[in-house]
């Protein structure tokens, strides 16, 4: 098998250990540790400074979301979802809305649907704007941490001004939004756009040009395309890998049909093709918000629903893209106003389990910027 | 490939299985036992192709769990959904982590969350409980933490 | 007109009178080393505050401006607190080594400022062989870390330290290499010589091309032997928490930290003494006039001003590139640097024999 | 050819170098890009948009009245369990019995601010507040009476 070491399950008896006969070092990146952006924990062990074996441990911060979520009715749930992947909270309140939606079978109104993908599209920019920073951070490099928050924060002003909140918004609800747009929406979005457009090239300038950069992200933590549909691997995971999996252009939901965009695909495999790939995304989604900002039809924001959600009887299952990859959320209804069973693939999960393949044979700092590309967010993990 | 050719296609292998009509995509029930070499034909066949395993979880149902896998294509890009029923007191089934790799870390959870014991499984460890975690498994609809209330 | 060295007299003939010879010698002693450590207290301080700053304003932040006027006393604020702060030694730590080591980044800190001519007549150690002096001394700065990162018992530490021995045994050579390229335009390892040859122009003017590649050379294994990013290998925060001083706390910690910026004043200061002059005014040949208005400006102020410029370029390094792995910074040593700087003295060796400098 | 390769690349790679340090440079010596707020101190001018979701209040009018029913929807819609409606029965002056609320507990610390209360409230009783700063040192100053010490339900309100 290609387990080659033993490794010891038990984290704190892997601190005091080392394996005698091998002479293998065993050292723990977490559970606290700066570059985990969490609670994630990997024991791993090393040769002198290069990696034989990476060994996540989960459940820091497991919060049994899925269990949760079988005492709480249709609409209470979807907030609970903000706190799987709270950098794409929008993303996760919109598939459990339209999987609600589809077992109702209703009919979202044109206005909520454009709504909702303009949310989404500036959800991922947000997403890949702070992944940007920390990956430099990652990296050794402060300076662009703070960069990327300035365009971020333009972002989370407009989230609080039409929904109330910054990270958590809780927007999304069965059959539409839960409020208009802000009266400023539009003008806000479009002077955005515009920032962004002004401060684009100083990401270039400051990181993606850079030759140190380039040297750290090169040829590093390759993942074939063959091996990242194995394991199960979308988003920009899979993408940097060349396989092409975007939900949104394979299963378009709500009006992503209505747009044109292009879906992001390096070839490389490599960090830095994860990197791109990243980075030109936040570009098509900056297409689509501007394809639609102008264009949003009048109507109803939510469709008429009753007070108390019913799902019928079966099985639903809705596939969306949030900014890490293929997020599933599969409701098992048996007719009462709560799930029987709700199942969240989350796409962290599935993205981590490919650490431990690409990193085998790199150095410690190589880990460190692979665990950065792969933009691992915890609580998506976890759920 | 659309779903009714699926289905044609799925009869001519396995002719025991059963189908379940409704929901957007094909769903097939099958035995556990005929489970491994199903699913390298799912995997390996040129015109099924079934590359991606995007969805793999269990139900409680209190008198039975159903493992659930869900299919997909990169290549034709159609979708199929397997389950498998399995027996509640002694739940045990045939890895499919050797063909879909990803299948590796959702067995372990499953393992932990509904103690469905994966036959041949390289690594079948806890990965999100607590180590020497003892007790029943917290997705089965019996559990109960009196000490970390789940329900409200 | 008064300078250094007539206080200096006048402070030794005072003590003279009144005590014997032996007991002035101690008097002087202590006297310059409680100036020493004043000068080490206060640098720690200003250094710090300037990084502060310099990054912020680099991430578009204000900084800190809650302690004093600007924020100014921030540093001393910080120095209050990490005074307060209990130090704690880990169990299993081999307790002598892991107390001694941050004495000894410090003390070796203290040792290099001897040599160095802070401004017209004050030095306080002209010795002939001061360049060699500096590069000796600066690389037993690796002993203090692979202590620190040894004793500690934590495996990060041990990878940082070392991972810091690797990088400043081999920056050690590119360094002194490029040095050395001045001392060969000079003629001289003492650096009240080096300055004195710098009357009519500093060297990175006067000596064309060898002189700027030495300057640039020298600059980046100066940040590599100091620790500094990009080359913060031994510390890098993200990978190994915090690298060697992961277990320090409090003032031991404090030590590191000061021992860590007075290093890099230090290097600066002898960048700026090799290539800027030193205290030495900006002279300009034949232009005696322009000379003349220059040594009004005090020789201290030249000397300070060009160090804390070097030192500014150096945290405008730190706070622009990301890191580098551990083979690449040796790559860069190895491929790079090395034949560069090797190549480099031979040009300037041929530059000083054919008298081709100004 | 090596040499050519060699030189070439370190002054390419020394050229992108100092085009990051040039933007470095560029923000240290242009204040006016800073873009950090001075939090405390800004408490004055610091304005958070009408929709902020801070805490759930009962807005009173100057006669100490409410639009509250007591008809727990807001009970029933909250995911935590953070409101608690506890009703009485008033007789009012024509001797009939009415429903009313004794008390409307809100629990803070509980709260997500989701919003699914102010959307479920059928007579507009309670809003979202703008206040964000929180923190007490007990945690039972965060349970909450939302409605004032001797209000009635105003007039008209069913």
């Amino acid at each position: 098998m290609y387990r080659e070491t033993e490794i010891l399950t038990r984290a704190n008896q892997s601190t005091a250990h080392e394996s005698e006969d091998s002479g293998d070092l065993v050292i723990n990146v977490g559970p606290q540790h700066p570059a985990t952006h969490g609670v994630l924990h990997l024991v791993i062990t090393l040769n002198g400074e290069t990696i034989k074996n990476v060994e996540p441990h989960l459940g820091y911060i497991h919060r049994s979301i899925e269990k949760m979520c079988e005492s709480l009715t249709y609409r209470q749930f979807i907030y609970v979802t903000s706190r799987m992947d709270y950098l794409s909270a929008h993303i996760n309140n919109q598939a459990c809305a339209l999987c609600v939606e589809k077992g109702l079978q209703v009919e979202v109104p044109q206005r909520a649907q454009v709504i909702r993908v303009l949310m989404a599209e500036l959800t991922r920019i947000a997403s890949h704007e702070l992944w940007w920073g920390a990956m430099a951070m990652d990296l050794g490099a402060f300076t662009p941490f703070f960069h990327a928050f300035r365009e971020r924060e333009t972002i989370n002003d407009i989230m609080e001004e039409t929904c109330g909140a910054r990270l958590t918004m809780n927007y999304m609800v069965p059959g539409g939004v839960m409020m208009d747009i802000h009266p400023h929406f539009q003008q806000r979005v479009k002077d955005f756009i515009q920032l962004y457009r002004k401060k684009i090239h100083e990401y270039d300038e400051l990181v993606t040009g850079n030759i140190i950069f380039q040297n750290r992200m090169k040829g590093v933590g390759i993942l074939s395309a063959e091996d990242a549909i194995s394991y199960g691997c979308s988003g920009p995971v899979a993408r940097g890998s060349g396989a092409s999996c975007d939900t949104r252009k394979y299963y378009p939901y709500d009006a992503y049909n209505k747009v044109q965009f292009d879906e992001v695909l390096e070839t490389g495999g490599d960090s830095f093709a994860r990197y791109l790939v990243r980075v030109r995304e936040m570009q098509q989604s900056i297409n689509i918000i501007e394809q639609l900002i102008d264009n949003i039809p009048e109507g109803d924001f939510q469709a008429k629903t009753k007070a108390v959600l019913k799902l019928p009887k079966g099985e639903f299952y809705q596939r969306a893209e949030t900014a890490r990859g293929e997020l599933g959320v599969y409701i098992i209804s048996e007719g009462g106003t709560t799930p029987y069973r709700i199942k969240f693939r989350s796409p962290g999960f599935s993205n981590l389990s490919v650490l431990g393949h690409i990193a085998r044979g790199c150095k410690i700092g190589d880990l460190i910027a692979m665990m950065g590309t792969l933009d691992l967010v915890i609580p998506d993990i976890d759920r | 490939m659309l779903n009714e050719a699926l289905k044609q296609k799925v009869s001519e292998l396995l002719p025991t299985t059963a189908f379940d009509e409704g929901g957007e995509w094909l769903n097939i029930n099958i035995e556990a036992t005929d489970w491994p070499a199903f699913a390298q034909h799912l995997r390996n066949d040129g015109s099924l192709f079934f590359d991606y395993l995007f969805c793999l979880t269990c139900v409680d149902w209190k008198t039975h769990l159903t493992m659930v896998y869900h299919l997909s294509s990169t290549k034709h890009r159609h979708n199929m959904v397997i389950k498998i029923k399995l027996d509640r007191d002694k739940p045990e089934i045939e890895t499919a982590s050797g063909i879909w790799r990803t299948a590796e870390f959702h067995e372990r959870e499953v393992f932990e969350m509904f103690g469905v014991n994966f036959i041949n499984h390289p690594d079948l460890r806890l990965l999100i409980l607590p180590d020497g975690w003892e007790g029943k498994n917290p997705l089965r609809k019996d559990f109960e933490d009196p000490v970390n209330m789940i329900k409200l | 007109m008064w300078s250094f060295s007539n206080i200096a007299n006048l402070v030794h003939e005072v003590l003279a009178e009144h005590f014997n010879p032996a007991i002035t010698l101690a008097i002087e002693m202590v006297i310059a080393g409680v100036s020493v450590i004043g000068l080490f207290a206060i640098l720690g301080l200003v250094l710090v505050i300037m990084e502060r700053k310099v990054s912020a304003w680099m991430q578009i932040r204000l900084g800190p401006n809650r302690v004093g006027p600007k924020g100014m006393l921030q540093s001393l604020a910080d120095t209050l607190k990490l005074i307060v702060k209990e130090g704690m030694t880990p169990n299993g730590a081999d307790k002598l080594l892991f107390n001694l080591a941050p004495f000894i980044a410090m003390i070796v800190a203290m040792l290099l400022m001897a040599p160095i001519a802070f401004a017209k007549d004050l030095q306080m150690w002209d010795l002939n062989i001061g360049i060699l002096y500096v590069s000796a001394l600066s690389s037993v700065t690796v002993i203090s870390i692979l202590m620190a990162g040894w004793s500690s018992n934590n495996k990060f530490s041990l990878l940082g330290a070392m991972r810091s021995g690797a990088q400043i045994v081999s920056y050690e050579l590119s360094a002194g290499l490029s040095a050395l390229a001045i001392v060969v335009l000079t003629g001289s390892l003492q650096i009240s010589e080096i300055i004195t040859s710098q009357a009519n122009g500093w060297w990175i003017f006067k000596g064309h091309i060898p002189a700027i590649i030495a300057f640039v050379t020298f600059i980046i294994a100066v940040t590599a032997e100091t620790n500094r990013a990009p080359f913060d290998l031994a510390e890098a925060e993200s990978e190994l928490t915090a690298g060697f001083h992961t277990e320090y706390s409090g003032m031991k910690f404090a030590l590191f930290f000061l021992a860590e910026y007075v290093n890099v004043f230090i290097m600066c200061s002898i960048a700026a003494t090799l290539f800027f002059g030193g205290w030495m005014p900006l002279h300009i040949g034949n232009w005696h006039k322009f000379n003349h208005v220059m040594d009004f400006i005090p020789s201290s102020i030249w000397f300070f001003g060009k160090t804390f410029f070097l030192i500014f370029v150096i945290m405008w390094f730190r706070w622009t590139f990301p890191r580098l792995r551990i083979d690449q910074l040796l790559d860069l040593e190895w491929k790079y640097l090395l034949p560069i700087t090797m190549f480099n003295l031979l040009l300037v060796t041929a530059v000083a024999i054919l008298g081709w400098h100004f | 050819m090596f040499i050519k390769n060699y030189i070439k690349n370190i002054f390419s790679a020394v050229k992108s170098l100092l085009v990051g340090m040039k933007r470095t440079l560029y923000y240290f010596t242009h204040h006016k890009e800073i873009i950090t707020q001075q939090y405390p101190d800004n408490r004055d001018t610091l304005i958070l948009p009408e929709r902020f979701k801070g805490e759930v209040v009962m807005p009173h009018n100057e006669n100490n009245e409410h639009r509250c029913t007591g008809c727990t929807a807001c009970e029933l819609a909250c995911p935590n369990g953070s409101i608690k409606v506890i009703t009485k029965f008033d007789i009012s002056p024509d001797g009939k019995k009415k429903k009313a609320i004794d008390k409307l507990v809100y629990h803070l610390e509980l709260c997500t601010m989701c919003n699914l209360c102010v959307e479920a409230c059928p007579s507009d009783a309670i809003k979202m507040a703008q206040t964000f700063e929180h923190s007490v040192y007990d945690r039972n100053q965060l349970t909450k009476t939302l409605n004032n010490p001797g209000s009635k339900i105003m007039d008209g309100v069913e």
